[in-house]
């Protein structure tokens, strides 16, 4: 048979994923990746993965926007100075509200870049062990590496109770 | 979602009776997406007329200027104002809906808020219209945007029209993102399922989503943010929308309490609204075992409460009008309950403080229909509210020689209905094109399917 | 010519505030041929004239650019008018260019009006008149307004050439009753001159000198000099008649005695006088008149005219001791039956305090002893209706519309063979007439009138005649008399010869630059004549039922429209009424109880009637009529005229009798009693009114005069605030300003700001129509009125103070324009900068950066902002205001606003930047009084005052330190520009 | 963790940057910034009242320069050059357009002004026939007829021009309508309605910026 690079199981139940996922730590793999339909509390424990560095785009650009915001209406303001009902040129309470909806816009879009550029997308290739079943009821761990782990991944899988198990 | 710390409690059992597997949900929510009967057809059809014929209204109102209009000085806002402010208030319950209570993790918001979060962009969409419709010379309403030109003039940043700019313009962009990122899993599980063009498009949209650890992991903490985000917005923009008001030296207008009465009666209005269109949506797709008649009890209580909140502005308005002494307040509010727009007063009161008290029995709050003739109610009172508040004020000011009366003409009520018409346009065509419920969301509250037998 | 096509492109500039931009292709500049020496294009010329609005004849300067008339300015140096101008005289230029003018000869045939030409028509008059001529005297008639000078008596020759003597100088308001009574009382038929300004106390019957009656203007400027508070003194004046106009506004004290009795209460008030000892007479004369007032006692005054005794003792003793004082008669009082005998009464009341020789002076002429009696005319109609008159030329007059229906002159003046109009409106008297020969305007016209003794006073034309086809009246006639082979006009081949007519060149330019040439006329002296005793009183009678339902009408002249020639020109036609601020309507004014007693309310449509006939107009509840009256001003309902005037409200004379005449020979207007009867339909009132209540708001202030003597003033709502709060208030705005004292905002600028004082202003409204012509200011129309959709940047507030029940109560007047605020609401609203604060002070309005979002509007506290609600200044749009030729008004200096553009009052900003860069480019200081906006240059009152406030020495910055000066709306800390004087009432004894 | 605050740092300076340029961006509108009016052309004289419009410096005569291969600008009813009148022959501005002086508006010269020198010199061809054009020049006095120009520069309605304080100031007129004296044809050199031009050269020179200088 042709040279896999990786072997998917698919599970019925999120316990019997669980397991997998636990037994494959154990045996020390690192190199595999699990899909759900929705994302599960058991799964995230098992996974455990580090907190997301996300929120460092949504700090600074929600400083960027800040900063954005009040440059501009003080800029534009000195630019050509032109009194209204007496008030100050640079009127600082309504220049707040503006430097308060850039912060909210630019943060925001900042927060979606960064989910992208992390988590990968847009990613619109066919992903290895991907099945239109794990947007459904299924779940599904893959696992990759050498023809030995992938071997013996597969026993793993079936222990676990994976409903199939195939290569990819 | 998952990456919240702690997992969303499925507070009561999501259903009484056998609960839908994670198959169902799939099955059933897609479902919606089937291709549309004759009844679509002929909604869409009317929709399109009405809106129609507000487009006709407006380019007869561009061409002749606004003397076809009632306005009669001084009510130099009328109708346009008015439903500029009702559609944004619309708007916030669906982002206090999807943002707010997805911080406060209350459960029941998964069944309603895809919904109203899709009510929320198109709501606003609509509202972005009516300030310009207003416009003396609507051609040239780019120039409050302050970009580079060759004049060197910029726009007056003091301006509460131009915050509404900035608030308006964040506020749609924002809860689009925020109703797009929401749709990446379930688009994708549409996609899934679908052959053709539609596959290609929902691949599209789903971002090539694959539902896999990683995505899920930053999507979570992205989609926590977001609702973060979301939630001060949605109070600043009816605060900004409010002090078009409260910053104006107008009786009537010039308050402090604007902002968080606008704020209340936003939510109030829009809990309405969600309910107005759940309802028949719930109907027509039979999504009963999803959206259930506790989650319409909660958003009664939510608007039970916000009525409240607002029944008390009104008492306050009126209280501080009396005990400022101020004359001009005292003229301004008494003329508002007993002069010539005593009407629109009282149909204000009656629809958005008494009527909604009815929600202290439990027996109306459960039934369905009973909460959708009070939506509708609430819906009208709401817009009178904002009518009272902008003709009344303005009709009977500081100079009395320039009192005056207004009413609105055909014009502005097509451009009123248009504007009903255009925003149903934009929720049709979503609900036969993006899933109503959010399938991630409900299967994460149901209990996740277990392998009998796994491993011991 | 070539001048006139030069202007249609240079002169248009202005349309539109989005168009324009880059060169508009096709465009055609055309130079002249041949430049003239005095005309640059962009600097306006001036001609010195007079006006002809009304017989007063004040001195007027036309303003052009690129040789066409715009504006209509007071001639300061002239002694009718002193430079200032009324309504009515600024909308002359209405007149000019209105597009329903006369523009070439018609002749009228079995199927109407068709063109002939000017050789053809005046052939055929002379032809005519060559046969009227042969077949007897007296078969020519020649009608005019009250005319004089050069060529009124070149009308009496060329009607002398066609050996005719039947001339009528027909004005509706003929004030023959004055006449007649000078006549009887001093044996001088003249109309007096009076002298407002040095009389220290008014006492007015029914004569309504603030509005029509004589000269208003000149009467304006005197009366305010003389009422205005200063340095603790004014004059008191008491108007005295049933109903209250803009003149009984400014009176501090309002008798309304019963229709009619005006003349026995001033014999009351005489006889008063002369008990109390205070008469100035001396000798027998003392006798005779002691006798003749011991016929009126007190007792019996009261009872006929409803006025109580005190009042008479009280009136009469004031009057008696602020001398000089001065009684007028005229209006309602000398419209009746008995208006001579009221009018002599008056002359008595002067002369026995002394006033005659002082304030009321006869001169050697008056310009009003040739103008026709009404009798006059009701004698050239029997004529006619004899057969007796072959030929008659109607110039510049309307008889048909002026007469009362009843006079039956239609019909009469069908009977002619051969009827002329020389007119520039088809009115209802050209409608009737054979031949229309298209006059032109008096901007266009020579002549040359003697409105006061003394003044010979030009008219000289401030432009190339508007339309070829038209030709000044006397050219016409001059022109036709030579057809008809007359030499008259001694040799003149034209009108302007006729005025030049013996006077040296060097004499004649002089005269057109000044206006004309003034001399002191020597005063005349009278004494009482012996037999003055024949004037008895007697109460006049009314047609009509005396009982139950009957009211007695008064039909008083329209301030706006006068006797109706008004009634054509949009401008007046939009401004309000002075009382009950209705425009492009007519109204019945019908009192509060007599309201409620016929259960008619405002906009109920009434039939009235008279036995003479019956007209419908709505109701206008009016707390300034007696309730045995009804009021219906005169100039509406016209059949013809023009788009404006035609088929518009009811003509109340046609409710009058024919024969209602009083011992002069004059018409009497309030002669007849009439039945209200509800028709159950209404209308809805065109009127400007809010709120006829101020509530306390102190928009409008006045203080008694003894409270001014003691520094007392009336306080506003802002008074509430302490000190504390005040100096904290101003404190924040102060470092506000600071702040916002950057680049041109710090430099040195002026302030320009404006007082006005109240106590000098009558109401006029002067000013609301100097400002439609100088701000280009559409005229929108009554269904837009209606909307309150009216574009005035300037008008006239009414407010009653007091209990209207009685007649003791009071108006407040203010004109209100834009207040220019230091912290102006409108401003920081704007998202574009279209309003904002210019370094000058003023509060700017950037018509081309406007987009129309009215938040400066909702936001203006004293709402003198106006939209465009339509497109009334692009050509071709249905609203378009402008119509061909009456854009050729339009002030090139001021931009003409477009569709959904705010505009507003800003000062005549441009009259300022002109004025700065003229003394920039001379290298010249700019003085006080340099620059004045348009409603302070022609304000009659000079209650306007404009000027930079930061020039302490400037009269501005003096007057606003006045005690009496506030600002409306003070407690809004708005800073407004704009400082008002509170008015000052003599309340009680004075 | 590195890539990330590079990518957020580059995000926050292209922000800035961009508002930087917009500013920036609108403070050099319009303008090309050309010398002021001393060394814009020779030819004409600083402002100094009446020398300004004086003939003194005119010097006729000479070969016409040639005409370039196409000419810009409309044609006009008349083949005016201005290059042959105000440039070879230094003729000032002022001499025809006197009103910019003492007007806020500037006048085309009358005919009579033309024919000042025209009723003598005609440029006549070798069999001594006037130059064409002239001879229209002539027909059109001769008639009392206007020469219907074609309009070049026109400022939009809605704003005001002070000609007579430009002129004062000493302002060349080439400053605003380009070198006349160079064109055969005039023609437009910029947008008059290009605000940007005026406000600019009013801040270089420290002149009021106020709206309302211009906008009534």
């Amino acid at each position: 048979m042709s040279a896999a690079t990786g072997v998917v199981g698919v599970f019925g139940g999120v316990d019997a994923a669980v397991a997998a996922i636990e037994s494959l730590k154990a045996r020390g793999y690192a190199n595999y990746r699990v899909y759900s339909p929705t994302p599960r509390p058991e799964l995230a424990e098992a996974l455990a993965r580090k907190e997301s560095p996300v929120r460092l785009f949504t700090l600074f650009g929600a400083l960027t926007g800040t900063a954005f915001g009040f440059f501009y209406a003080i800029a534009t303001s000195l630019d050509w100075p032109l009194v209204t009902g007496g008030k100050p040129i640079v009127s600082w309470p309504p220049f707040v509200v503006i430097g308060f909806e850039t912060t909210i816009l630019i943060g925001a879009l900042a927060t979606v870049a960064g989910m992208f550029l992390f988590a990968g997308l847009p990613k619109l290739g066919r992903a290895p062990g991907y099945d239109p079943r794990f947007s459904d009821d299924k779940f599904g761990v893959v696992a990759f590496g050498g023809p030995a782990q992938l071997a013996e991944a597969r026993e793993i899988f079936a222990a676990s109770g994976a409903e199939e198990v195939k290569d990819v | 979602m998952a990456t919240l710390a702690t997992p969303i409690p499925p507070a009561a059992p999501l259903h009484a009776e056998a609960p839908p597997s994670y198959a169902d949900t799939t099955r059933d929510i897609i479902a919606t997406l089937r291709p549309p009967g004759r009844k679509y057809y002929v909604g869409m059809a009317f929709v399109l007329v009405g809106l129609a014929f507000g487009a006709f209204c407006w380019g007869y109102q561009l061409r002749y200027g606004l003397g076809v209009t009632g306005y009669q000085p001084p009510i130099f806002w009328g109708t346009y104002i008015t439903t500029f402010v009702f559609w944004v208030g619309i708007a916030h319950s669906g982002t206090l809906i999807s943002a707010i209570l997805y911080l406060f993790r209350s459960g029941w918001r998964t069944a309603v808020y895809r919904t109203a979060e899709a009510m929320t962009v198109f709501a606003v969409m609509t509202a972005g219209l009516f300030p310009i419709l207003h416009l003396g010379r609507a051609w040239y309403a780019y120039w409050v945007f302050p970009y580079p030109n060759f004049r060197g003039v910029w726009s007056n940043f003091r301006s509460p029209l131009v915050w509404d700019v900035f608030a308006i313009s964040t506020y749609l962009t924002v809860s689009a993102t925020f109703l797009l990122m929401g749709l990446i899993p379930d688009v994708a599980a549409v996609r899934d399922r679908s052959l053709g063009w539609r596959q290609r498009l929902y691949s599209m949209v789903s971002f090539g989503w694959k539902g896999s650890d990683r995505e899920w992991h930053h999507f979570g903490r992205m989609y926590l943010y977001l609702a973060g985000f979301a939630t001060p917005l949605v109070l600043s923009v009816h605060s900004v929308v409010s002090w078009d008001f409260a910053m104006a030296i107008v009786p009537g207008w010039h308050a402090t309490i604007f902002a968080p009465y606008f704020v209340a009666g936003a939510i109030f209005s829009g809990c309405g609204m969600v309910i107005t269109i759940l309802v028949p949506l719930r109907k027509a797709f039979h999504l009963e075992r999803y959206v259930q008649v506790r989650h319409f009890e909660s958003l009664a209580k939510v608007i039970l409460l916000t009525a409240s909140i607002v029944a008390y502005a009104y008492a306050t308005e009126y209280f501080i009008a009396w005990y400022s002494g101020n004359p001009f307040e005292r003229s301004s509010f008494y003329n508002r309950a007993f002069g010539q727009y005593w009407w629109a007063t009282w149909i204000m009161l009656t629809c958005n403080a008494f009527i909604p008290q009815l929600l202290w029995f439990k027996k109306i709050r459960t039934s369905i229909p009973t909460l959708f003739v009070i939506s509708i109610f609430i819906n009208i009172g709401m817009w009178f509210e904002r009518f009272v508040i902008i003709v009344t004020g303005l009709s009977h000011e500081y100079e009395p020689w320039q009192w005056s009366y207004y009413v609105p003409r055909w014009p502005e009520l097509g451009i009123l209905v248009g504007s009903f018409c255009w925003f149903s346009m934009w929720f049709l065509l979503f609900i036969k094109f993006f899933p109503a419920v959010a399938i991630s969301e409900i299967k994460e509250s149901l209990p996740p399917p277990v392998q009998a037998g796994g491993r011991r | 010519m070539e001048r006139r096509r030069f202007l249609q492109v240079a002169g248009v500039a202005g349309i539109g505030v989005a168009a324009g931009c880059a060169p508009t292709s096709g465009e055609r500049l055309l130079p002249y041929v041949n430049e003239s020496d005095d005309l640059i294009p962009g600097i306006p010329e001036f001609y010195a004239s007079t006006c002809r609005e009304c017989p007063a004849g004040c001195g007027i300067q036309v303003k052009t650019r690129e040789a066409r008339a715009i504006k209509v300015e007071g001639n300061p140096a002239h002694p009718v008018g002193h430079g200032r101008v009324c309504a009515r005289g600024q909308a002359a230029l209405q007149g000019l260019y209105d597009p329903d003018r006369v523009k070439q000869p018609w002749r009228r045939t079995a199927r109407g009006l068709e063109p002939v030409t000017w050789d053809r028509a005046i052939e055929q008059i002379a032809t005519a008149l060559g046969a009227a001529a042969a077949s007897g005297a007296d078969r020519v008639a020649l009608v005019t307004g009250a005319d004089s000078g050069a060529l009124d008596a070149f009308y009496d020759e060329w009607l002398a050439a066609f050996r005719s003597h039947r001339r009528l100088r027909y004005e509706a308001f003929a004030y023959e009753p004055l006449r007649e009574a000078s006549r009887l009382t001093f044996g001088v038929a003249a109309v007096p001159e009076f002298d407002f300004a040095s009389a220290r106390y008014v006492l007015s019957f029914g004569a309504d000198f603030l509005e029509t009656w004589l000269s208003p203007v000149e009467y304006t400027r005197q009366f305010a000099e003389a009422h205005r508070y200063h340095d603790g003194r004014m004059a008191k004046f008491v108007a005295v008649e049933p109903r209250r106009g803009l003149t009984a506004y400014s009176a501090d004290e309002w008798i309304a005695p019963k229709p009619g009795t005006e003349g026995l209460l001033a014999l009351g008030i005489a006889s008063s006088v002369v008990r109390q000892g205070k008469a100035d007479l001396t000798g027998a004369e003392a006798d005779r008149v002691r006798g003749f007032c011991a016929r009126f006692t007190a007792r019996g005054v009261a009872e006929t005219t409803g006025v109580a005794e005190d009042v008479i003792d009280r009136v009469a003793r004031e009057f008696a001791a602020a001398r000089p004082s001065l009684a007028v008669a005229g209006g309602v009082a000398t419209q009746h039956r008995a208006a001579t005998q009221a009018a002599a009464a008056v002359n008595l009341l002067n002369y026995v305090v002394g006033n005659v020789g002082r304030t009321v002076r006869y001169h050697a002429a008056s310009p009003w002893e040739k103008v026709s009696r009404y009798r006059d005319a009701t004698a050239w109609i029997a004529a006619m209706q004899a057969g007796a008159v072959d030929v008659a030329l109607v110039h510049r007059t309307n008889p048909a519309f002026t007469l009362p229906k009843a006079a039956g002159f239609a019909d009469a003046f069908r009977k002619v063979h051969l009827t002329v109009a020389l007119a520039s409106h088809l009115d209802e008297t050209a409608e009737l007439c054979d031949l229309i020969l298209p006059d032109v305007t008096p901007l266009e016209e020579w002549s040359v009138v003697e409105p006061a003794a003394g003044v010979r006073s030009f008219v000289q034309p401030a432009m190339t005649p508007v339309f070829d086809g038209t030709r000044q009246a006397a050219d016409a006639l001059l022109a036709i008399a030579a057809k008809a082979g007359k030499t008259v006009g001694r040799g003149a081949a034209t009108a302007r010869e006729l005025v030049a007519a013996g006077m040296v060149p060097t004499a004649l330019d002089h005269a057109l630059q000044h206006g004309g040439e003034f001399a002191a006329a020597p005063v005349k002296p009278v004494r009482l004549v012996p037999d003055f005793a024949r004037v008895v009183y007697r109460a006049p009678a009314f047609d009509g039922d005396a009982g139950g339902e009957a009211l007695v009408l008064i039909a008083y002249p329209s301030a706006a429209l006068f006797d109706g020639r008004g009634a054509n020109k949009g401008w007046l036609q939009e401004l309000p009424d002075v009382a009950t601020k209705i425009a492009w309507q007519s109204w019945v004014e019908v009192h509060p109880d007599t309201a409620l007693r016929l259960r008619v309310a405002n906009g109920d449509l009434v039939t009235v009637t008279s036995p003479h006939g019956r007209v419908e107009a709505p109701v206008y509840v009016y707390p300034g009529v007696r309730p045995d009256v009804v009021a219906m001003p005169i100039g509406q309902g016209h059949t013809a005229y023009g788009r404006n005037a035609k088929h518009r409200g009811v003509n109340p004379l046609d409710l009058l009798g024919a024969d209602a005449v009083d011992a002069s020979g004059a018409l009497a207007f309030c002669s007849t009693r009439v039945t209200l009867a509800k028709t159950g339909r209404q209308t809805r009132l065109a009127t400007t009114e809010g709120s006829a209540r101020q509530l306390g708001r102190g928009i409008a202030r006045a203080v008694s005069l003894a409270g001014a003597l003691k520094g007392e003033v009336e306080a506003g709502p802002e008074a509430t605030l302490t000190d504390a709060e005040r100096a904290a208030v101003a404190a924040a705005a102060a470092s506000q300003r600071e702040r916002a004292n950057i680049g041109v905002y710090a430099k040195p600028n002026p302030k320009w700001e404006l007082t006005i004082d109240l106590s000098r202003c009558t109401g006029c409204q002067a000013c609301v129509t100097a400002c439609y012509a100088e701000n280009n200011l559409p005229v929108v129309g009554e269904e837009q009125t209606l909307r309150h959709r009216g574009m005035a940047w300037i008008r006239l507030e009414r407010y009653y103070e007091g209990d209207t029940a009685g007649t003791d109560w009071q108006v407040r007047q203010i004109p209100m324009l834009c207040q220019q605020c230091e912290n102006a609401p409108c401003e920081p609203v704007c998202p574009v900068y279209a309003a904002y604060h210019t370094p000058d002070g003023l509060n700017g309005q950037i018509y081309n950066r406007c987009i129309g979002t009215r938040y400066c509007a909702a936001n203006c506290p004293y709402k003198v902002r106006y939209f465009n609600w339509w497109d009334y200044g692009t050509v071709g749009d249905p609203y378009f205001a402008f119509v061909e030729p009456l854009n050729w008004q339009l002030n090139p200096d001021v931009t003409v606003r477009t569709k959904g553009v705010m505009e507003k009052c800003t000062f005549c900003v441009q009259r300022i930047r002109f004025a700065q860069t003229d003394a920039k480019v001379r290298k010249r200081e700019l003085a006080d009084g340099d620059i004045t906006p348009a409603c302070a240059q022609t304000c009659p009152a000079e209650a306007i005052v404009f000027g930079d406030a930061h020039d302490p020495s400037s009269l501005v910055s003096r007057l606003k330190q006045d005690a009496r000066g506030y600002h409306a709306l003070g407690m809004l800390n708005t800073k407004p520009g704009v400082t008002y004087l509170e008015r000052v009432i003599t309340q009680g004894e004075a | 963790m590195k890539r990330t605050t590079y990518l957020l740092a580059g995000g926050a300076l292209l922000c800035l940057s961009a508002a930087l340029a917009g500013v920036s961006l609108v403070r050099g509108q319009g303008a090309e910034r050309r010398a002021p009016a001393d060394t814009a052309f020779s030819a004409v004289p600083r402002s100094s009242g009446a020398g300004y419009s004086s003939l003194d410096g005119v010097r006729p005569g000479g070969d016409w320069p040639a005409l370039p291969r196409r000419l810009n600008g409309p044609a006009q009813p008349i083949f005016y050059r201005h290059d042959v009148h105000a440039g070879q022959y230094r003729m000032p501005c002022l001499y025809c357009h006197n009103n910019a002086a003492n007007s806020w508006t500037v006048n085309l010269p009358s005919e009579s002004t033309c024919m000042g020198c025209h009723i003598v010199t005609s440029a006549p061809d070798t069999a001594g026939n006037p130059d064409p054009e002239i001879a229209k020049l002539r027909d059109y006095y001769a008639k009392g007829v206007s020469i219907p120009w074609v309009r070049i520069n026109k400022i939009p309605e809605y704003s005001h021009f002070p000609h007579m304080r430009h002129v004062a100031a000493g302002l060349a007129c080439q400053t605003c309508h380009g070198n006349i004296q160079q064109m055969p044809r005039v023609f437009p050199v910029r947008d008059p309605s290009n605000m940007g031009w005026c406000t600019n050269c009013h801040m270089q020179r420290g002149v009021t910026r106020d709206c309302t200088a211009c906008h009534f």
